[in-house]
């Protein structure tokens, strides 16, 4: 059976453009960069490569304003760590949002374990944080905002540069989780006016277990990973070499590549969600209808519940995903598609479908093909479905 | 991580050893930071016409006390006070920050050299 | 010319073997393990199978023990950091040594700051602890004893087993840092009688960006990285499936060849070391004469400076390590040396030159050949040097 991805949000597959671009630094080119040998020369020399392609694709002003970690949850929680931890003495407010990844959420929560307070800005119907809101809720506390760039499960894009218009008056650090929007739709830092961002490759056809947090010049960070003197005191580890090479080879590839991929997933998102919500009752689109993600389309599909949908598509080769409770091994569904006000039972039922740059009409159409049958199948089998 | 000038100068230190009726002698560092530079020189009529280093040092602090060495022979001693560490570390074509202050020492070790000459004239 | 790699303490090449294996989880096997379409049962599978497989090869009871990390480091400091959180209730109190790696010291420095209290045990010239020390340093505060299994720079290996003992009638947890020891000599976490101990894949011949920390069943740990319910909540991110499936094979490898790799380098070693003391004046080796890392020697030849030593030893196509202020970037030589009692005039002229499983007679005949003309040449240059 031909097997169709539609979970891109999820990981990508590594271009092989960018496993060719890693494979020299796995046997021949393996020196530790912190040792001062030929050996650890030569990887010295990737690895500054690397941050300056990085800094520049993401219009960080210096290179050192780059620091490779092990995934985009390690970036977030270092962000808002280290923070948290060199300006407590500054203030102990924290601001972010309902619907973040749980990489910042569970950090946030964290963190008012240790005292910190933190306040959760809520969202409107269609994943939206008002920049008003926040406003309100800003005091002579608060040391970090951070707010997302896009969501993870909806796609909603957030008013990132407005958020940082706001912060900037009042001196107030902002750091926004770019991991989905990387590579998808256009991330500098200067025009989004950040202080910290986010990303990881495994987003965007790099390879997994590689991040990168920006930090602006002169921001404190106490790290999360101590010991040795790697990434400027901020990360200690040996650097993974290879990733880091393939983390700034896919960065380029997915900027270069940008505007022409962005445009023909647009198309593509906007086939799929029109003819959904034209083929089907009863179901509705999760998430703002143009601000959104390029690849992604999110839906409800009332009286059915996620797994089963998820299984069904599985039946018939084709990967999603789903905010339902079952699929992320918690009890409660998705707390992104709660915090944007959707009841339980209609959360339970979301099924995500993100589509990448190697997804074609003919993939879109074949689960058009199939996802009427599986709905009906299971609404019939649904005690709450009267029809 | 260093420069090809002080590649050279760490491969091929010149004016390495000792004068031995130096008239004059300056040590700088201490070996618990990890430099120390001696330097000799040989002083006739204000100039100083031969001088020698010794250095214990990283592959910098080796670098600059050769770079320094030949940078002052043939100069007054007025000349050779006007030489700093940082016209060292430019003539290396620079030196990473790090070892800026602990191995760019060189200048300093002339500098005493120079005033232990002046002192014993003086004494 | 043909370059000699003598710093297989700081890293090692990956194994074509290695890499083999991890090939297909970049391009082809990608999917994200956490989902539960065919892409991440694939990823889920190959995940299961590493982790079953480094159970196996460290002596883990079960499976679930091991949690994957993104390195030696984050590994130290999951287990510091993650003990003293979760069991803060019933004490403050730290035991470590005074030669143990970065990530550990800095991460007790670190915990100090957030008001637990570490003791440093002294090692002896050899640098060694001594059990009695340890016995006298316990108090009913103490929550967690963290010892490394051998040192990285002088090779020294601790007596682990005789500590875990003391540990175990006081119901203490222990953790030790077998970053250095892992594939080089028996590591069963049984047999050593520890409760949490740390690996990082680079040292034996796997990828970088990758480690383990083994926690005991029931030991309660205080993540690091906050976030997505992987590795049992306990270490957010999505999984580097390659790194952990190259990290698997690797130890596998690593432990089957163990036995004979260990002996030929012990003999290769003591090869070196033998012809060093007796080849030259004002030389010491440190560390241990015997109770040593099978590939390491690690020598302090008076007058000279290490920096200036290997960049020689570089010049000749040799790639060597030291303790040197000036090559770790800070302004003090190596704490575990001072940590030894040896002055500083003499650590700054330690060499360390850590043999790997490609290291050949003829390799260490030629470091004989060139180095008493490097040393010849610095000494004649060192104002120490009154011969
Ligand atoms: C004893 C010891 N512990 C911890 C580490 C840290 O490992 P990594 O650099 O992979 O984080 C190393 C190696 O650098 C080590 O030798
Ligand atoms: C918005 C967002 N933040 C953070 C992460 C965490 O990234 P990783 O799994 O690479 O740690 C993800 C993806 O899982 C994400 O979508
Ligand atoms: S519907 Fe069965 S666990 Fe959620
Ligand atoms: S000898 Fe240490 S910096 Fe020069």
């Amino acid at each position: 059976m031909k097997r169709i991805y539609l979970d891109h949000a999820a990981t990508t597959p590594v271009d092989p453009e960018v496993l060719e671009a890693m494979l020299p630094y796995y046997v021949e080119s393996f020196g530790n960069p912190s040792s001062i040998h030929s050996f650890g020369r030569e990887t010295r020399k990737a690895l500054d490569q690397a941050r300056a392609t990085v800094a520049k694709e993401i219009g960080a002003a210096e290179p050192s304003e780059i620091i490779f970690t092990g995934s985009g949850s390690e970036s977030d929680n270092m962000a808002i760590k280290g923070v948290a931890l060199s300006y407590r003495e500054k203030g102990d407010h924290i601001i972010t949002s309902a619907i973040e990844h749980h990489a910042v959420f569970d950090t946030c929560k964290f963190l008012e374990k240790q005292g910190f307070k933190v306040t959760y800005l809520p969202v409107n119907g269609e994943g939206l944080v008002n920049p008003a809101d926040l406003k309100q809720a800003l005091t002579d506390k608060t040391i970090l905002v951070t707010i997302m760039h896009a969501n993870n499960e909806v796609g909603t894009i957030q008013p990132i540069a407005e958020i940082a218009k706001i912060l900037k008056e009042r001196k107030i650090l902002f750091h926004t989780d770019a991991v989905q929007t990387t590579g998808s739709i256009p991330v500098d830092v200067h025009e989004l006016g950040v202080d910290l961002l986010s990303l990881a490759a495994h987003k965007f056809y790099g390879p997994k277990g590689v991040g990168v947090l920006y930090a602006r010049k002169g921001i404190r960070l106490t790290p999360v990973i101590h010991g040795g003197a790697q990434e400027r005191n901020r990360r200690a580890g040996t650097e993974n070499i290879a990733g880091i090479v393939g983390l700034a080879k896919a960065l380029e590839l997915a900027n270069q590549k940008l505007p022409e991929t962005s445009k023909s997933l647009t198309e593509l998102r906007d086939y799929l969600i029109d003819n959904v919500l034209q083929k089907f009752e009863y179901v509705r689109l999760n998430g703002h209808r143009t601000r959104r993600l390029p690849g992604n389309a999110n839906f409800s599909f009332e009286f059915i519940e996620g797994e089963s949908l998820l299984l069904n598509l599985d039946l018939k080769g084709i990967a999603a995903s789903s905010g339902s409770a079952c699929t992320s091994g918690s009890l409660e569904p998705s707390h992104v598609l709660l915090g944007m006000g959707i009841c339980h039972e209609i959360a339970h039922g979301s099924l995500r479908l993100t589509l990448g740059k190697s997804t074609t009409k003919e993939e879109i159409d074949y689960v058009l093909e199939v996802l009427p049958e599986i709905v009906n199948k299971l609404r019939a089998m649904s005690p709450l479905y009267n029809n | 991580m260093y420069t090809d000038k002080v590649m050279d100068h760490f491969q091929n230190p010149r004016n390495v050893g000792e004068i031995e009726n130096a008239n004059g002698v300056g040590e700088v560092g201490n070996a618990v930071c990890g430099d120390i530079m001696k330097i000799y020189l040989q002083v006739e009529d204000n100039r100083i016409v031969d001088v020698k280093f010794k250095t214990f040092g990283c592959g910098a602090a080796i670098a600059t006390s050769s770079m320094v060495t030949e940078m002052v022979k043939g100069k007054t001693l007025e000349e050779a006070l006007e030489i700093t560490n940082q016209a060292v570390a430019e003539a290396l074509d620079g030196l990473p920050p790090q070892k800026m202050h602990c191995s760019n020492l060189a200048a300093d070790a002339l500098h005493k050299a120079i005033q232990d000459y002046r002192s014993k004239l003086a004494g």
